[in-house]
């Protein structure tokens, strides 16, 4: 049994321009001590999709409007508040992307430590301490003792990202989330935590879903990788046989539209033309399908599911022999994928039709 | 009157405390430094003169602290005086003629400065301290025996000494709280701030015994009161300033005072319309509020209409008091015949024009005034007291709208009360303005010569810029009367010259109300509020 | 922290040098002749103008009159009244236990209530509670302190008989004016006073605690939206704290940075929103002479006020700031 | 396109005396350049206590037509290059000599006339436009500053530019805030080409957007640069996009240049220890090749440019330092800028010393020095984690061609 | 190689006449924001034809007549004076809204100018200028309008002077606040680097961008102007003449009457505290309307 399972999820937003369809029927697993990449571009439901798993999506604009998240087989979405709060923390931890601003800045390092540790443990103040100051010579940080005393302001972004996994790893959690971690860090820093966080997480043999928008992160760093756009996971696949073999337009696109550092100079760069879809109109067909050079008549009708790239007699969503999954009517073909735009003669993305025009 | 003296089957009772809302704080505790209405009532119930006012009447002379009236010597420039015997001032020491001698020649005796210009009621008196006062001198042959030398007679002492700030204070007390320092500022006893008993130290059926500035004065029963058929039944009578004249209604609605020394006019019929309240009768006023104008050829460099007597008479006949009575002081008035309010000493009733808009235009014809471009400033205080002027605004704005309706064109104009509107007035810049006096003691000398009409220094006064050698002849001739018959005569004389030349208009004389929750008992009005509360009681 | 102080002191030495340069001139630049005549009014005869013009120095150079006015001020001399012969200082130490009683009366008000309705607005925004407080708190700002006043001592005193409409003490009882704190001068007289005390306080507190009231109701209402909204009350939830955790320390303590702030405006503008309320309810503090001496033209008495006021409204904020800093490492620390 | 036909489009260059003496002459010379920024205080009166010295002595030279890249973690000073550069702030020392001229303090109507030239490209698209002015008022700002053309010609220029950098001329009339975040870049790309500028500093023009929008404008500033012969300053923290885009790259670090070379060779061979750590740490999208890499993990953080370190700025971090047995004179000497080979500079003691270490042989991903490209890949299923120690080599199907 | 063009890059919104045209329908779209408008429309509609729907001369009373409750005579009854409640109620909307509206365009007029020149200048201007703003902000703002009617005397006129000053220091410390903060924008630097003068920068980049937060600063203070003024009303500084009709005086003059006719101060008080609201919710509207981060 899977140790994450999210099933069908649908999460909307009810604001005052509409509603916004974050995400719309999301589906993966995760096996304990497995490490998932969650890549796509800014606003494509990555940590909306995550803070849906945390029941902790922004009340009352944020609502959780189908699907299950079961974790060790139990359906979160169906659990009361303090079951849900027991869990938190404990069983599945975040992290996220600001360092700067996901610590309270009022409180210092020690308050937040401890009352994280005695939210889950009964142990006296001078235990959870003690724990404080253990977790943090654990990511490396000198004088904890001294330093537990100190404000999150006081500390460089580097330092707070390592209080923060210090925290989130207190409890030695089954799951961890980290919400682009590094994001906000400098390439040398960002190489001192991904390190630490890896380390880490392999030593305790802890899940993770690793969200970021830098496909060389995940490349590194993740055993399986899943693609999302507007909303929709668009493909899933281990990690080698995603960059191997890309096998939807939006992958390949994102592949071909960021220079790699040991590409050959002069190598151009083949952007996805186009904007991300508003996502406060309800997805009819494919969401890429407008920017997608691939795009065939039924891209504009209806959403392809996510289904194996190659026929296989079993589907497996997890583990090392997890299935290439994509869902696309026109599969990019590995020499296209190479290539990053159509190969085949005469072929003409189908244009928009009139009817459904909005 | 004394409205509130209706006596229960129960009878008068002892004890008990009266709150008293008054229309500001007092300015001193030392009653010879004061001059306005509420320093006097709370001074009117501690300290005692040698004479006084009949309870409720506004000139009836009576003795006080003195066993009779005194004797006055032929040329009227010596009264003697013979004192009750076994009064005790309220810190024990005892009332006799040297004490008295001590309060005249301190008075007499005030320096320049702050002390000279608050004691204006023996300014007044007088005509000035020391040298250049009237008061030669105080002889106190024996213990019960005063005599009071005049430099000069002067038909209104008498009644002049009538008032609190000639009550007579306990030297001891003075002596032992500086209460001659010259600087007012670190005068105790002035300041009461030396504490209970240490100010205001009197004879009178109250004592004074702590004032806190802005918040309240209290005093408690004098229960050795010398007068055994005047002892008080009040345990204690506090004293609440209120800044805002709407409240106090509010605060005797609630029952938070028993008693509003003035009540504004505007809350008569609230008052008279609630069960739990009475309008307390105070029957005549000592006041009388007028239409002032200034009679000079030119007011501030420019020509000036009101020098024309017919354009004062056509004025005179184009306001309509009844209404404002009406419409400003809750009925609570009288359309005034006189500058002297009826009830005064040497009163005389005379004949003013009344309203009639059409004899109004008539007398502008008759002066061969022309009836375009008569147009008039009208100066209206802000910030007035209400026990002067309870609605100053209002009352200008009515004035200004029958003006208008008899062919004048009136500017409203406005200032501070005090100072601005006063010194501006003083001064003569103002040629036509509200204007209230209350009396000082009900003679007719207090309103003709002293407030309104008196020549200085042989010429008229600024603020009138009234000329009528006669009439100045005349009342000047009365002041100095030895007799009272005599001065009666010359007094009705000089009302007879002034009404003939109508220097300003007299509007009404206002009958100051009273209001009080109505278990308080036994109250005796007087118009010039000179009332005594030791007969008050409470029905509770 | 000490440094922290030290320099916010030091930056009002300027403002209170400007202060006191324009007061100054405002008693000197008064309409109505010259300074004399103006503080004497109806008295002045050329005599005493001179005079007065002597013992106060209006006859001197301009910087010679403001180095003795500086002068006297730092001996802590106001001057006096010109009204009634008090010095300025000895009045407002009569004065002003009234207006502080009076304005903290309206601060628990404020803060009592306005805390509470913002936190549940914020709790339920957009909804029917959410709008009753948004009705309230504008309300609370668009009327005006007399008329509020006048209406609540009409209804509760008048017609009901429920509270006191004016003063801060029954003045039937019997209580020394030791301090001039109503509630602690009624407490010393013993007899359960104090409860008069305290019930003379509650109308006009909430007469003037009514802007505020609205003011912190909204800075609440927004705060506490903001910073639920921020990362950090996210990890918090995410850490599996409970509500009321999250609630009280970690909103609570970010929202009360912006309220501190605007806590200590406030104060400042309620002690001068004190005059119009002083006044409605014969309230004898400092709100109540600036306007009786402002119509009398005391000025002497205005100009120190004003100075004192500003002082005062200085005073406040600097505790508000150091407050602030408390609340706030970043500051605290730096 | 029409635009270059316009008759400003022409070269704008007094100086310019030969054609050929200008082509060898760069057309941006900076030399020493330093701009410190005052740290005041006290209450009464500011005091001077101190300096945040954001460029420390500075020297670069853009040649015309070339993209010089300036990389750097945050806060090194890039940003203040760029800007001192084009004379928005009064540098503190230095000289800065544009095509011949030096601005290093001109003021008034000259400065104007060099602005004229030079135009900045901003990293924020949202910040970057005035929210109140319509797409076609900020593109013709700069003609009316400087008083170009007028009128209907103005309009059909503005029309010209829109087309330009791909927008639909009728969008002229909407503003900022109803344009995407790459759709309002490009307003910016085509404000900054108004006045067809000699030089253009690209201040992070692409680190704001989403990933797939970078690559249209990255394409679009080398498709303008061909079009119109553009030179570029172009500052980025990524490498991977500098390196993609740049002719030369110059790595700065607190305040500092410590190396300068073509983009080719950075890569290939960097000699400067903080440029070697600085490209191990940008990660490689490609799991077959991050397997191989090994990463220098820079121990703490970047000091204050307030308090930089003596001597090398870099030796509190330095990863080969320690290894030398921490020699003295990186704490005593301060390196300069010398020449390694032709046109690669780097400011290390010990740059020789760098040549050929595992971490520079790892980082290129090439066993050894001037090796040809080796590519390498993994086989599916490799383990997860950062550090490989090793990985196996060999040519493996890539999916992106090279070349 | 690509090369960019023209297509299939659609706008994100649908097509707008501009940001002031975006706001006022979002305005438009703010129920109580046009609530607030509607109050306000009213009331200056009142004032604007108070001559034709007043049934009496505002300024004539026949005493006999005072007192009066609301009838159909007198809708709103008569004060005092015998001056019908109804005319003056409208004719006081004249005084108030003007004397409340003015006295926040001196402020803000003053205001702006001194924070423009702070804010636009910097350095020894900026620092001179903002501790003269410090000494006034020192000074509680009713306090100062009290001590300024007091100086200069009574009258329409001084009353705005007086209000107005006491607001000035606070739109000149917003829009300093605001200037100094886009100074530094880059969208000002942008301009800057194109060689604008500094003019240019102030009145085309700068100042049109500072102005939103003034704006609903001066909506939400027109609020409490009104207020103000039937504060100094109160206590005894209004216009002077009492013929004028300015709500917080009538109400002022009628508190005596709080029993017998409190139609007195009702009408005035409604009137103030609904126009108040008015300013109020038109003023938070705006704000909505206006604040950038509902664009994003
Ligand atoms: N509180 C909210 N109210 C309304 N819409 C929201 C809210 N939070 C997120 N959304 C919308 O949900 C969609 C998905 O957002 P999400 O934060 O999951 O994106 P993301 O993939 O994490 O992007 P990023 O890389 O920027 O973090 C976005 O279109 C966003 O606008
Ligand atoms: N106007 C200024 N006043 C004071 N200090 C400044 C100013 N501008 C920049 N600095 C400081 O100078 C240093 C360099 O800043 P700069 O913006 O040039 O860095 P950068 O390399 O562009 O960084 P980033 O990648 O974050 O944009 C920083 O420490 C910064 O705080
Ligand atoms: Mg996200
Ligand atoms: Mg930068």
């Amino acid at each position: 049994m899977a140790l994450l399972s999210v099933r069908d999820l649908v999460v909307r937003f009810r604001t005052h321009d509409g509603t916004v369809h974050a995400v719309n029927g999301v589906s993966f697993d995760l096996d304990a001590g497995e490490t998932l990449g969650l890549v796509g571009e800014s606003g494509c439901g990555k940590s909306v999709t995550n803070l849906a798993v945390m029941r902790l999506l922004p009340a009352p604009a944020g609502r959780i409007e189908g699907g299950q998240v079961l974790f060790e087989g139990e359906d979160l979405l169906r659990l009361d508040e303090a079951g849900m709060r027991a869990l938190r923390g404990k069983e599945i931890a975040m992290i996220f992307q600001d360092p700067m601003t996901s610590l309270n800045p009022v409180l210092t390092i020690q308050e937040q430590m401890v009352e994280t540790i005695k939210a889950h443990k009964k142990v006296t103040n001078k235990q959870a301490r003690a724990q404080a100051v253990d977790l943090l010579t654990m990511v490396g940080m000198s004088e904890p003792d001294r330093r537990l005393r100190d404000y999150p302001h006081q500390f460089s972004g580097g330092m707070r990202q390592r209080v923060m996994i210090a925290m989130a790893l207190a409890l030695q959690p089954k799951l961890l989330i980290a919400d682009e971690p590094t994001t906000a860090l400098d390439v040398t820093i960002q190489a001192q935590v991904l390190e630490l966080l890896s380390r880490l997480t392999s030593e305790h043999k802890t899940a993770v879903i690793l969200i970021t928008h830098d496909l060389g992160v995940v490349a590194g760093l993740t055993r399986r990788i899943n693609v999302m756009y507007a909303g929709f996971v668009v493909e899933s696949a281990n990690t080698a046989d995603l960059f191997a073999g890309p096998a939807h337009p939006y992958t390949v696109g994102l592949l071909h539209s960021m220079p790699r550092l040991d590409a050959q100079p002069g190598e151009p760069l083949i952007p996805i033309e186009g904007t991300p879809p508003d996502l406060r109109h309800a997805p009819v067909g494919c969401p890429f399908a407008p920017r997608c050079a691939w795009r065939v008549e039924s891209c504009w009708r209806e959403m392809p599911p996510l289904e194996p790239v190659r026929e296989t007699a079993e589907v497996q969503t997890t583990g090392p022999l997890a299935t290439h999954r994509s869902a696309c009517w026109n599969r990019p073909t590995a020499e296209e994928a190479i290539a990053g735009r159509p190969l085949r003669v005469d072929f003409v993305p189908a244009p928009e039709p009139v009817e459904v025009s909005r | 009157s004394g409205s509130g003296a209706t006596a229960s089957p129960g009878g008068p009772k002892t004890g008990g405390a009266l709150t008293v809302a008054l229309s500001s704080d007092i300015h001193y505790a030392d009653p010879s430094l004061v001059s306005d209405a509420e320093s006097l009532y709370v001074a009117n119930q501690v300290v005692e003169g040698l004479v006084g006012v009949a309870p409720g009447s506004l000139s009836d002379i009576i003795p006080v602290l003195a066993s009779a009236l005194p004797t006055v010597s032929p040329d009227g420039l010596s009264y003697t005086f013979k004192l009750r015997s076994g009064i005790k001032f309220h810190d024990g020491t005892d009332l006799n003629a040297a004490a008295v001698k001590f309060n005249y020649d301190r008075w007499n005796a005030y320096p320049k400065g702050d002390l000279q210009t608050n004691a204006t009621y023996f300014a007044a008196a007088f005509g000035g301290f020391g040298d250049a006062s009237n008061l030669a001198s105080v002889d106190a042959p024996d213990p019960s025996t005063v005599v009071i030398h005049l430099r000069h007679p002067q038909s209104n002492f008498l009644i002049s000494q009538t008032v609190a700030p000639f009550g007579i204070q306990s030297p001891t007390a003075i002596g032992a709280n500086d209460g001659n320092n010259a600087t007012l500022t670190s005068n105790p006893y002035a300041l009461g701030t030396n504490g209970k008993g240490k100010a205001m130290v009197g004879t009178g059926p109250f004592m004074f015994n702590d004032w806190t500035p802005g918040d309240h004065v209290t005093l408690v029963r004098n229960a050795g009161y010398w007068d055994p058929r005047a002892r008080p039944y009040l345990d204690r009578i506090v004293f609440k300033p209120f800044a805002d004249i709407a409240s106090e209604l509010k605060a005797l609605q609630s029952g938070a005072v028993d008693f509003v020394q003035a009540l504004d006019p505007a809350s008569v019929k609230a008052t008279t319309g609630d069960a739990n309240l009475v309008l307390l009768d105070r029957g005549s006023g000592c006041n009388v509020t007028q239409l002032a104008m200034n009679d000079a050829d030119t007011v501030g460099g420019a020509p000036n209409l009101l020098a024309n007597k017919g354009v004062r008479l056509a004025i005179a006949a184009a306001v309509n008091e009844p209404a404002y009575i009406a419409g400003f002081y809750g009925g609570e008035a009288s359309v005034a015949d006189n500058w002297v309010p009826s009830g005064a000493q040497y009163y005389t009733r005379e004949y003013l024009p009344t309203y009639n808009v059409t004899g109004s235009r008539g007398y502008l014809a008759k002066a061969g005034v022309p009836t375009t471009g008569l147009a008039l400033e009208l100066w209206y205080p802000t910030g007035a007291p209400a026990s002067v002027l309870p609605d100053a605004k209002g009352l200008a704005s009515a004035i200004a709208l029958d003006l208008q309706a008899a062919g004048f064109t009136v500017t409203l104009k406005s200032e501070a009360y005090a100072p601005n509107y006063l010194a501006d007035e003083a001064a003569g810049k103002l040629s036509m303005w509200l204007q209230s006096q209350t009396c000082r003691w009900a003679g007719a000398d207090d309103f003709l010569y002293s407030a309104f009409f008196h020549y200085t220094n042989a010429a008229p006064s600024a603020m009138f810029g009234y000329k009528n050698d006669d009439f100045n002849t005349a009342m000047t001739t009365a002041l100095s009367d030895t007799t009272a018959a005599a001065a009666k005569a010359d007094w009705q004389k000089a009302q007879d010259l002034v009404a003939a030349d109508m220097p300003t208009v007299p509007l009404l004389n206002a009958k100051p109300p009273a209001g009080a929750r109505n278990y308080v008992k036994g109250f005796v009005g007087a118009g010039n509020q000179i009332e005594i509360l030791s007969s008050v009681w409470l029905n509770k | 922290m000490a440094r922290f102080i030290i320099r916010r002191l030091l930056v009002a030495i300027p403002v209170l040098f400007g202060l006191s340069v324009i007061l100054f001139l405002f008693l000197r630049l008064l309409p109505g002749g010259g300074p004399a005549e103006a503080i004497l009014g109806q008295h002045a005869t050329p005599q005493l103008v001179a005079q007065i013009s002597a013992t106060e120095g209006f006859d001197k150079p301009l910087y010679e009159q403001y180095l003795t006015y500086i002068g006297r001020l730092l001996h802590g001399d106001m001057g006096s009244s010109f009204i009634d012969g008090r010095q300025v200082a000895d009045t407002f130490l009569i004065r002003f236990p009234g207006t502080l009683e009076l304005t903290m009366g309206a601060m628990i008000f404020a803060i009592g209530l306005g805390i509470p309705l913002g936190r549940l607005a914020a709790r339920h925004p957009n909804s029917w509670i959410d709008a009753v407080v948004t009705v309230i708190s504008l309300f609370g700002i668009s009327i005006p302190v007399f008329v509020l006043g006048y209406t609540l001592a009409f209804v509760f005193g008048v017609q009901l008989h429920w509270l006191p409409t004016f003063g801060q003490l029954d003045p039937r009882l019997d209580v020394d004016p030791v301090t001039h704190f109503a509630i602690i001068d009624a407490l010393l007289a013993g007899h359960w006073y104090v409860i008069d005390a305290v019930s003379h306080l509650i109308l006009p507190s909430i007469a003037l605690g009514s802007i505020p009231l609205a003011v912190f109701t909204r800075i609440t209402r927004a705060s506490v939206i903001d910073v639920s909204n921020e990362d950090y009350v996210r990890t918090a939830r995410a850490k599996g704290l409970t509500d009321r955790r999250v609630n009280d320390r970690h909103i609570m303590r970010n929202a009360w940075l912006p309220l501190t702030t605007v806590i200590g405006l406030e104060t400042g503008a309620l002690l001068a929103g004190a005059v119009l309320t002083e006044t409605v309810f014969t309230w004898n503090g400092v709100g109540s002479w600036v306007v009786t001496s402002i119509q009398n033209h005391d000025f002497i008495v205005v100009q120190s006020l004003v100075l004192i006021f500003a002082v005062i409204f200085m005073t406040v904020n600097l505790i508000v700031d150091v407050g602030y800093a408390f609340l706030n490492p970043r500051i605290r620390y730096s | 396109m029409t635009f270059s036909a316009t008759p400003e489009a022409g070269p704008v260059n007094p100086q310019a005396t030969t054609p050929a003496e200008a082509a060898n002459r760069p057309l941006m010379q900076i030399d020493g350049l330093k701009m410190y920024f005052e740290i005041t205080s006290g209450i009464l009166m500011s005091r001077h206590v101190g300096d945040v010295r954001a460029v420390d002595g500075v020297s670069l030279s853009i040649r015309k037509g070339e993209t010089v890249g300036l990389v750097g973690e945050s806060g090194c000073g890039k940003s203040t290059v760029g800007r001192t550069i084009l004379r928005l702030y009064r540098p503190t020392a230095g000289r800065i000599v544009f095509d011949g001229q030096d601005i290093t303090r001109v003021e008034g109507s000259s400065l104007r006339a060099v602005r004229r030239r030079m135009q900045m490209i901003f990293q924020d698209p949202y910040a970057s436009l005035n929210p109140r002015m319509t797409a076609a008022g900020i593109i013709s700002e700069p003609l009316e500053i400087h008083g170009v053309s007028s009128g209907r010609e103005r309009r059909d220029r503005v029309r010209d530019l829109l087309a330009t950098v791909g927008l639909d001329p009728d969008y002229g009339d909407r503003y900022p805030h109803e344009f995407s975040g790459g759709q309002r870049q490009r307003i910016g790309v085509a404000r900054a080409l108004a006045l067809h500028p000699d030089l253009i500093v690209a201040d992070e023009p692409i680190s704001a957007l989403d990933v797939s929008i970078q690559a249209q404008i990255i394409n679009l500033l080398e498709h303008l640069q061909d079009e119109f012969g553009l030179t570029y300053l172009f500052i980025a923290h990524d490498l991977s996009v500098v390196r993609h885009i740049s002719d030369r790259i110059a790595v700065m670090y607190l305040g500092k240049i410590v190396e300068v070379t073509g983009s080719r060779d950075l890569y290939e061979r960097p000699l400067h220890p903080y440029s070697v750590a600085l490209l191990s740490a940008v990660p490689i999208p490609d799991p077959a090749v991050e397997t191989r890499r090994r990463r220098i993990i820079l121990t703490g953080d970047v000091p204050s440019p307030s308090n930089p370190p003596s001597g090398c700025r870099f030796h509190t971090r330095c990863w080969l330092r320690e290894r030398l047995g921490n020699p003295e004179r990186c704490v005593e000497e301060e390196p300069v800028l010398r020449e390694m080979a032709t046109g690669h500079q780097v400011a290390c003691h010990f740059a020789e010393e760098v040549d050929g270490t595992a971490e520079q042989v790892q980082v290129t991903g090439r066993p050894g020095r001037g090796a040809p490209v080796g590519s390498a890949g993994a086989a599916a299923g490799v383990a997860g984690g950062v550090v490989a120690p090793t990985a196996p080599e060999g040519p493996q199907p890539r999916p992106r061609p090279r070349g | 190689m690509t090369t960019p063009t023209a297509v299939a890059i659609a706008p994100t919104a649908r097509a707008s006449r501009g940001l002031w045209h975006d706001a006022l329908r979002r305005l438009l779209r703010n129920g109580p924001a046009l609530i607030g408008l509607f109050f306000i429309t009213v009331f200056v509609l009142g004032a604007l034809l108070a001559p034709y729907l007043s049934p009496y001369d505002p300024t004539i009373g026949v005493l006999s007549d005072h007192l009066q409750g609301p009838s159909l005579t007198h809708l709103m009854g008569t004060d005092k004076q015998g001056m019908d409640e109804f005319s003056r109620v409208l004719y006081g909307a004249r005084i108030s809204l003007t004397v409340g509206v003015v006295a926040v365009m001196f402020g803000l007029i003053g205001g702006t100018i001194v924070g423009a020149l702070a804010g636009g200048a910097g350095g020894v201007v900026d620092g001179v200028l903002m501790r003269v703003i410090d000494v006034l902000l020192a000074v509680p703002g009713i306090l100062l309008a009290i001590g300024l009617v007091a100086w200069l005397g009574h009258g329409e006129i001084q009353i705005m002077l007086a209000v107005g000053i006491s607001y000035s220091p606070m739109f000149a410390r917003l829009l300093r606040g605001s200037l100094l903060a886009i100074r530094e924008s880059d969208y000002v630097i942008a301009a800057r680097s194109m060689g604008a003068s500094p003019i240019r920068i102030l009145t085309r980049h700068m100042l049109p961008n500072a102005l939103t937060p003034l704006i609903v600063q001066a909506t939400l203070a027109a609020a409490t102007a009104i207020i103000d003024v039937a504060g100094l009303g109160f206590l005894g500084l209004g216009p002077g003449d009492p013929r004028i009709a300015e709500w917080g005086e009538m109400l002022t003059d009628s508190r005596s009457f709080l029993q017998s006719a409190p139609y007195l101060i009702f009408f005035p008080g409604v009137v103030i505290v609904l126009s108040a609201v008015g300013f109020n919710l038109l003023g938070d509207g705006l704000r909505e309307a206006l604040d950038p981060r509902l664009k994003r």
